[in-house]
């Protein structure tokens, strides 16, 4: 395990980030044309009715009151009210992160099931045909957009095959692995070409590493050279690339949300955007900003368990 | 004194060496083959666009592919091949320019915080945490409603967060070159930093960075597809292979080819990248570097 | 301790090793034959290229999937060649083990030292887990780790190039192999280690009667530490026979090419010898001797025809159509300098 | 709620004039596909469609929109104006229950439209003109500082839903907002034809039949016919209608126009277009000068009429809605009361579209910038079809695609030349959608800066004209001044599409956009 003031040090990390992110999220939110007054009311607030509304949201105190006031309530764990929403950002958060997060791992996890083995092969095989027709499918998956793919995929197979419920959220484990498993899916394709390129690369490299060779010439079974060596090596350099992908994961599932019609923060993060709720959108910032950095640092103590070399920084 | 200078003189042969080297990768030449296409057919697309990508032809509207229409028509009887072939100028245009800064003002900065460290490497640390843990896709989009939709805003708005992910790489790359000999040599030798940085250090850490910027570039195209498909990236008429594709979502039965043709020339022109970026990769670290 | 020295451990019989697609096979190792004893030290030299660790690496059969093994390898009496990949890898660290040339990448960086020496138990031996922990220790302290029993958590990259090259040979010799396989061992070390590395290997060879084939392509190794020596050029054998006979009295143009690139005690600023032009590349190689674009003394026949390699005299064998001119060459050069 | 009479000529009307003579089958629920998900369902607050259009299911109103646009009585049997127009009297029904058994007093009325005045709600505005509310049993009185012969129709709309004042006052909350949301997410008690079951944020929401709602069925009993009615909010429309065509649901609402041809001839759906007050306009920037200073060319009546003249609405119905709208006849849809539009305006004429802007010293060619919605395919369409319909007049139109708030931002502080924009009536009377598009002290015309004193004056005349007649009148010379100094481009009408399963029979989405369910059941 890396020593205790080394995951200290980076806790402490995030902090400057942290500030760092509110300070920007909330110049750039209030830097957007049009603010909460104009969005909101179907536009069909009178010009004095939005002098009124913005008075009710704080909006025309002075902009280094309304950060102070900002700063005082976030550090205290009052988020503010959804202007959308009309409910504590808090809880609007809490009730549909479980979503994304939910999305996001599955997603991670079929891509490492979809990228892992074919990874493997294409390695194992590399300038051959496999190897050439293994990148080509997932450089299909890299470049297709999602909005395409995933409208493909449930016209195919939920619509007329009927395999599975057209987009949706499922209230059982299992039901959300049966309605979440195209959403996924189309996620996956993206993230699992991604990991095929690093993996086979690093793979490539292991595979004529002298360790191997000298693991080989003391007679161990494959299995074992197969898993103690090369994959374990293998995957140092892959698991940043994993803690990445899972990282914009968090938040690159807007997209996908919307097709599928899943009720996650991604899609909640457009829409807050689209009706300038400025306290959801700084609200939403700052959970994806934690909830990042958490992932970076989890994936820098995986590393730091696979590789000694980084224990001792 | 040699050391150092000795590199320069060979370096012609040397580039004519590595292309030899490269051209024998089927891979490479693939991919460059399908790059130098796309390159073609975004610098003169009035050449082999059969129709005016924008002429309405309201008799032929959304036709099955035909020897007319190859690519068949869009639901403004607008011919699908002419717009894929005119997207070419804008996709082409958004991979390169929504990269090119990004990669210039990553590398620079990369560099010299890289080479310095200290107070300046914390600091960017923190910035480069900061910009990366915030939503890529939300972030583009928040600044292009800023600066008012268009294709130039929105190259400023992806240059402004990608140009994070270049400067970490270079900044990796650099702090593993610094601590080799030649590194020392030179400031043994009185060269200035900068000397040192952009002669030396940068020569040998780019290579990574040139491999990733390929993969960046067909990541640029799927990013401004995606705007493309929120309506905040290239604006109509102009054509462009995600707006196209959206513009095809709704006859996804009726008029497949409207969103098939111009997904075909995305993953073509994404796998033209990802050949050259592999195939890259590979070059240059047998190269043993 | 004699009777073990003159029992052959291994015998090659025209081992061929290629590469490629068979159409246009390229030929690492050409018709290499030669035998070693239970506690000798065979010397096995050339430039790179030359296919001497291709030759250690085609006995174990690492080489395969790519490359394919042709020939006989007789190991106590078993064709090591025919047997199949299964049968190979009990052999292989039980029998006939391996160290290679670069300490920094040999070891897995992953794991510990003390798991990297019992896996190799583990696999060979029924030892159980705390005997095997003893057996390492046992293995660190002879090859000559200091405070060997707490150094086993350690990992690769907390020990110098010397040590790392100790730990290596600890490992190999985990299980009592009978033969050891070192490919330039010491190469990548400073002159003190390697001499100590030379050393051990030597006490060890000798103690446990173990039969050691040392690949290098300095001289100055064989001299100190070989009981005979091969010279190979081109995939090919040049010349055979004891250290003495091959560095005192060699015959093969090559041999004697080195022999004068070697410093002798003559005036300072002397030009030093080299042999014109470059290694051979495997694919462009003629048919006869592969040596004979680079001979002082080539003839006619030199590039048709394979010279066999031909006794000179007690153990000692070359390969080369104009032996005396050669000899003659070199000696009149000698004298002239 | 009566069905409507289909007084237009919209495509595949899919229902008949009088109830079918089909027998009425009771109990069941159905799946009803939405675009988007509603946050607080109530009568005060709610200030979004997905709440607004929701309002009239859960919460029933003192009178009610008829058919024809008169109206009828509601949870009142009766009221009456008194004669100086400056108080009005209903008569409540007796035995009326809200979801929970309590009975309906005048107290919750009080309570009801007390809380619907108050200003900082979104529709505060609508009852500006009620001094005071008072009950005594089951007779209802409010008094107006001036006569204001909207208030019929106001009580007719969602804003004065009637909600139980005991329930309320227990919801916890610092204000009436926050009371309210906590009032809505606590399966509030109601009294329109459903309560509320479940609802997951996001993603789903169902109401169940509220056995006390005082409307009879045909069949004598109370309605509603359904037992229940379940929500999923499905934001992407070809998702939305892969779902339907899958029979996951049964109604999938706001179908794109392109698609409606496609479903049509789909033999186990009914497409219905169900008549609407939408009407789908271009706000013109009529100031002087623009935002930055350089004169605005569209400030001349003849070059916003020559434009008019220059557009080709039967083309863009065809090519934006697919034949499912028809032409603009005045500033309002022409569901709406007081309409007064013979035919068309500004018919295709592109030569005289010419000689205006010859006569305007236009023809010079003119640079305009045309705002659209970033992701709207209609708006995308419009562009591109307008682009080729003025070239032809010297006009260079480019494209700016924004967001929501930004066009509403820029139609606020004059920062444009030509937008579109969308209005659908939430109020069966003109008042509100004239003195939005019209008068210039509520929204400067809709943001246009039309500044034109005979309309305003009229405009404020006719919210205290007591005689209909005169109203009328007043309301026809409005939309006449209106036409001829064309503050808009005018555009077109275009109905509600909606797309309903072959076993459902009877919901309606009403002109002023609400989905009423209330009639609705299902064939088994």
């Amino acid at each position: 395990m890396p020593s205790l003031s080394y995951l200290v040090a980076r806790l402490l990390q995030i902090i400057p980030t942290f500030l760092l992110v509110m300070v920007f999220i909330f110049l750039l939110v209030r830097m957007l044309p049009g603010d909460p007054a104009i969005a909101m009311a179907e536009a069909k607030a009178t010009d004095a009715q939005v002098v009124q509304i913005r008075r009710n949201l704080g909006l025309d105190q002075p902009l280094p009151v309304q950060f102070m006031v900002f700063v005082k309530n976030t550090l205290s764990g009052d988020l503010g009210r959804s202007i959308m929403m009309k409910a504590p950002v808090s809880e609007v958060i809490l009730s549909r992160l479980p979503t994304t997060i939910f999305l996001s791992l599955y997603a991670v996890a079929l891509a490492v099931l979809l990228a892992g083995p074919l990874a493997f092969l294409a390695a194992m095989r590399a300038n051959t045909t496999t190897d050439v027709v293994i990148r080509g499918v997932f450089q299909v998956g890299l470049s297709m957009p999602v909005f395409y793919i995933g409208l493909v995929l449930l016209t195919v197979l939920a619509a007329q095959l009927r395999w599975f419920p057209v987009g949706g959220y499922g209230t059982t484990f299992l039901g959300n692995l049966h309605h979440l498993m195209l959403p996924a899916l189309s996620v996956a394709l993206y993230t699992s070409a991604i990991i095929v390129r690093n993996l086979r690369a690093s793979l490539i490299e292991v595979l004529d590493a002298d360790y191997v060779q000298f693991a080989r010439a003391k007679g161990l079974t494959p299995r074992i050279v197969m898993t103690r060596h090369v994959l374990r090596n293998a995957l140092v350099s892959t698991v940043t690339l994993l803690g990445l992908s899972i990282g914009n994961l968090m938040s690159g599932t807007l997209v996908t949300e919307t097709v599928f019609a899943i009720p996650g923060v991604g899609r909640l993060m457009l829409e807050a955007i689209f009706a300038r709720d400025y306290p959801l959108i700084q609200g939403l910032t700052l959970t994806f900003a934690v909830m990042v950095s958490v992932v970076f640092l989890l994936t820098d103590v995986v590393q730091s368990l696979l590789d000694p070399r980084l224990r001792k920084s | 004194m040699s050391a150092l200078g000795h590199t320069s003189q060979r370096r012609p042969n040397r580039l004519l060496a590595f292309l030899g080297r490269a051209f024998a990768r089927p891979s490479f030449v693939i991919g460059f083959a399908i790059i130098a296409c796309s390159i073609l057919l975004a610098l003169c697309p009035q050449v082999f666009a059969p129709y005016d990508p924008l002429a309405f032809d309201m008799t032929a509207i959304q036709q099955p592919p035909s020897l007319a229409h190859p690519f068949g028509t869009d639901n403004f009887g607008r011919d699908v091949l002419s717009r894929v072939i005119w997207a070419y100028r804008v996709d082409m245009q958004m991979a390169l320019l929504a990269t090119i800064f990004a990669l210039t003002i990553g590398v620079t900065a990369g560099a010299f915080v890289g080479y310095y460290g200290g107070i300046a490497d914390t600091i960017f640390g923190r910035c480069v945490d900061a910009i990366i843990t915030f939503p890529f896709l939300v972030l583009v989009i928040a600044i292009v409603a800023v600066l008012g939709p268009g294709l130039v805003n929105m190259y400023i708005a992806i240059t402004m967060v990608n140009w994070v992910y270049y400067a970490r790489l270079t900044r990796a790359e650099i702090m593993t070159q610094k601590a080799n000999d030649y590194a020392a040599a030179g400031r043994v030798l009185g060269f200035s930093d900068r000397r040192i940085i952009f002669r030396h250090l940068l020569p040998n850490a780019i290579s990574p960075v040139i491999v990733y910027w390929m993969t960046d570039m067909a990541l640029a195209i799927l990013l401004g597809s995606s705007l493309g498909y929120l309506g905040l990236g290239a604006q109509p008429p102009a054509a462009e292979w995600g707006v196209l594709i959206s513009e095809g979502r709704n006859f996804l039965l009726t008029a497949w080819w409207m969103s098939l043709m111009p997904g075909v020339a995305i993953v073509l022109t994404g796998l033209g990248f990802s050949l050259l970026g592999d195939a890259l990769a590979d070059l240059l670290r047998a190269k043993g570097r | 301790m004699s009777e073990p020295r003159q029992h052959t451990v291994l015998e090659l019989r025209y081992l061929r090793t290629e590469f490629g697609s068979r159409e246009r096979p390229l030929i690492a190792v050409d018709d290499v034959s030669f035998s070693v004893k239970a506690g000798e030290i065979l010397g096995l030299v050339g430039e790179s290229g030359s296919g001497k660790s291709i030759t250690l690496r085609s006995i174990l059969g690492i080489v395969r999937p790519r490359g394919r093994v042709g020939g006989e390898i007789l190991w106590k009496g078993r064709d090591l060649a025919a047997l199949d990949e299964a049968a190979l890898r009990k052999v292989r660290g039980r029998e006939i083990a391996m160290i290679f040339q670069e300490p920094m990448s040999s070891l897995n960086p992953l794991l510990t030292v003390g798991l990297q020496i019992s896996e190799n138990l583990a696999t060979h031996t029924d030892l159980d887990a705390r005997a095997r922990k003893t057996k390492a220790v046992e293995l660190l302290e002879m090859v000559g780790i200091p405070a060997a029993r707490n150094r086993l958590g350690d990992y690769p990259h907390e020990f110098s190039g010397g040590m790392r090259q100790r730990v290596m040979i600890a490992i190999a010799l985990a299980s009592n192999p009978q033969l050891l396989l070192a490919d330039e061992p010491t190469t990548a070390l400073d002159v003190t280690i390697q001499d100590q590395i030379l050393r051990l290997i030597q006490s060890l060879s000798r103690d446990l009667g173990m039969a050691v084939i040392l690949v290098t392509h300095d001289m100055g190794v064989v001299a100190q530490t070989c009981d005979r020596v091969a010279v190979m050029y081109g995939g090919r054998l040049c010349e055979l026979g004891t250290t003495t006979q091959v560095i005192g009295d060699a015959r093969h143009p090559y041999a004697l090419g080195l022999l004068r690139s070697i410093p002798r005690d003559v005036a300072p600023r002397t030009p030093l010898y080299s042999i014109p032009g470059a290694p051979p590349s495997l694919s462009a190689l003629p048919p006869g001797c592969a040596f004979t674009a680079r001979c002082p003394v080539a003839g006619l026949e030199c590039g048709d025809v394979r010279p066999p390699l031909a006794a000179v005299g007690q153990h000692h064998q070359v390969a080369c159509h104009r032996r005396a001119e050669a000899l003659a060459h070199f000696r009149q050069h000698e004298a002239a300098s | 709620m009566k069905r409507f009479l289909p007084l237009l000529l919209g495509a595949a009307l899919g229902f008949g004039a009088a109830t079918s003579a089909l027998a009425i089958e009771r109990g069941g629920s159905m799946t009803f596909a939405r675009y988007d998900d509603s946050t607080v369902i109530d009568p005060v607050w709610a200030d979004r469609n997905p709440d607004l259009w929701m309002i009239t299911s859960l919460y029933e109103t003192l009178l009610r929109n008829g058919a024809d646009g008169a109206i009828e009585p509601g949870l009142a049997e009766s009221y009456a104006v008194a004669g100086d127009g400056k108080s009005i009297s209903l008569k409540l029904r007796d035995g009326l229950k809200f979801s929970d058994g309590s009975a309906i007093t005048g107290d919750d009325v009080v309570f009801s439209l007390d809380r619907a005045r108050n200003p900082d709600g979104p529709w505060g505005g609508l009852l500006g003109s009620v001094e005071k509310v008072t009950a005594e049993g089951g007779k209802v009185t409010l008094s107006l500082k001036q006569p204001d012969p909207t208030i019929p129709s106001i009580l007719a709309t969602f804003n004065t839903g009637i909600v139980s004042k005991a329930a309320f006052e227990k919801a916890s909350g610092s204000n009436d907002q926050e009371k309210a949301k906590a009032y809505f997410d606590n399966n509030p008690v109601t009294s329109g034809p459903f309560t509320m079951k479940s609802r997951v944020a996001g993603s789903s929401m169902s109401f169940a039949r509220n056995p006390n709602y005082w409307r009879a069925g045909e069949d004598g009993k109370s309605l509603p016919y359904l037992d229940g009615v379940d929500f999923v909010v499905i934001p992407d429309d070809a998702t939305r209608i892969l779902k339907l065509q899958a029979g996951e649901v049964d109604v999938a609402e706001f179908i794109p126009f392109a698609r409606v041809g496609e479903l049509s001839g789909d033999a186990s759906l009914k497409m219905e277009l169900f008549p609407s007050t939408r009407i789908i306009y271009a706000p013109i920037n009529t100031r002087d000068t623009r935002k930055d200073g350089s004169k605005n060319p569209l400030a001349d009546l003849k070059v916003r009429q020559a434009l008019n003249y220059a557009t080709d609405k039967n083309m863009l119905i065809k090519l934006v809605t697919f034949d499912t709208g028809k032409p603009m006849t005045s500033l309002m849809s022409a569901a709406t009361q007081l309409h007064y539009g013979p035919e068309p305006l500004y018919p295709y004429n592109p030569e005289k579209a010419k000689q205006l802007l010859a006569e305007a010293g236009a023809d010079g060619g003119l640079d305009i910038t045309f705002t659209t919605l970033a992701g709207s395919a209609d708006d995308a369409t419009l562009f591109t079809a307008l682009q080729q319909m003025w070239a032809p007049l010297g006009v260079n139109l480019k494209v700016e695609q924004v967001d929501n708030p930004t066009r509403g931002a820029k139609n606020r502080n004059g920062e444009f030349d030509i937008h579109t924009y969308g209005w659908a009536n939430d109020v069966n009377d003109p008042a509100q959608v004239t003195g939005w598009l019209g008068y210039y002290k509520q929204r400067q015309a809709v943001g246009t800066g039309w500044n034109n004193q005979e309309f305003n004056t009229l405009f404020e005349a006719s919210n205290s004209e007591v005689d209909p007649a005169k109203r009328k009148d007043e309301y026809k010379r409005m939309q006449e001044i209106y036409a001829a100094e064309a503050p808009l481009l005018f555009l077109y009408e275009t109905p509600f599409a909606v797309a309903v399963s072959k076993s459902l029979e009877n919901y309606v989405q009403t002109p002023l956009g609400a989905n009423d369910f209330s009639e609705a059941w299902r064939a088994k």
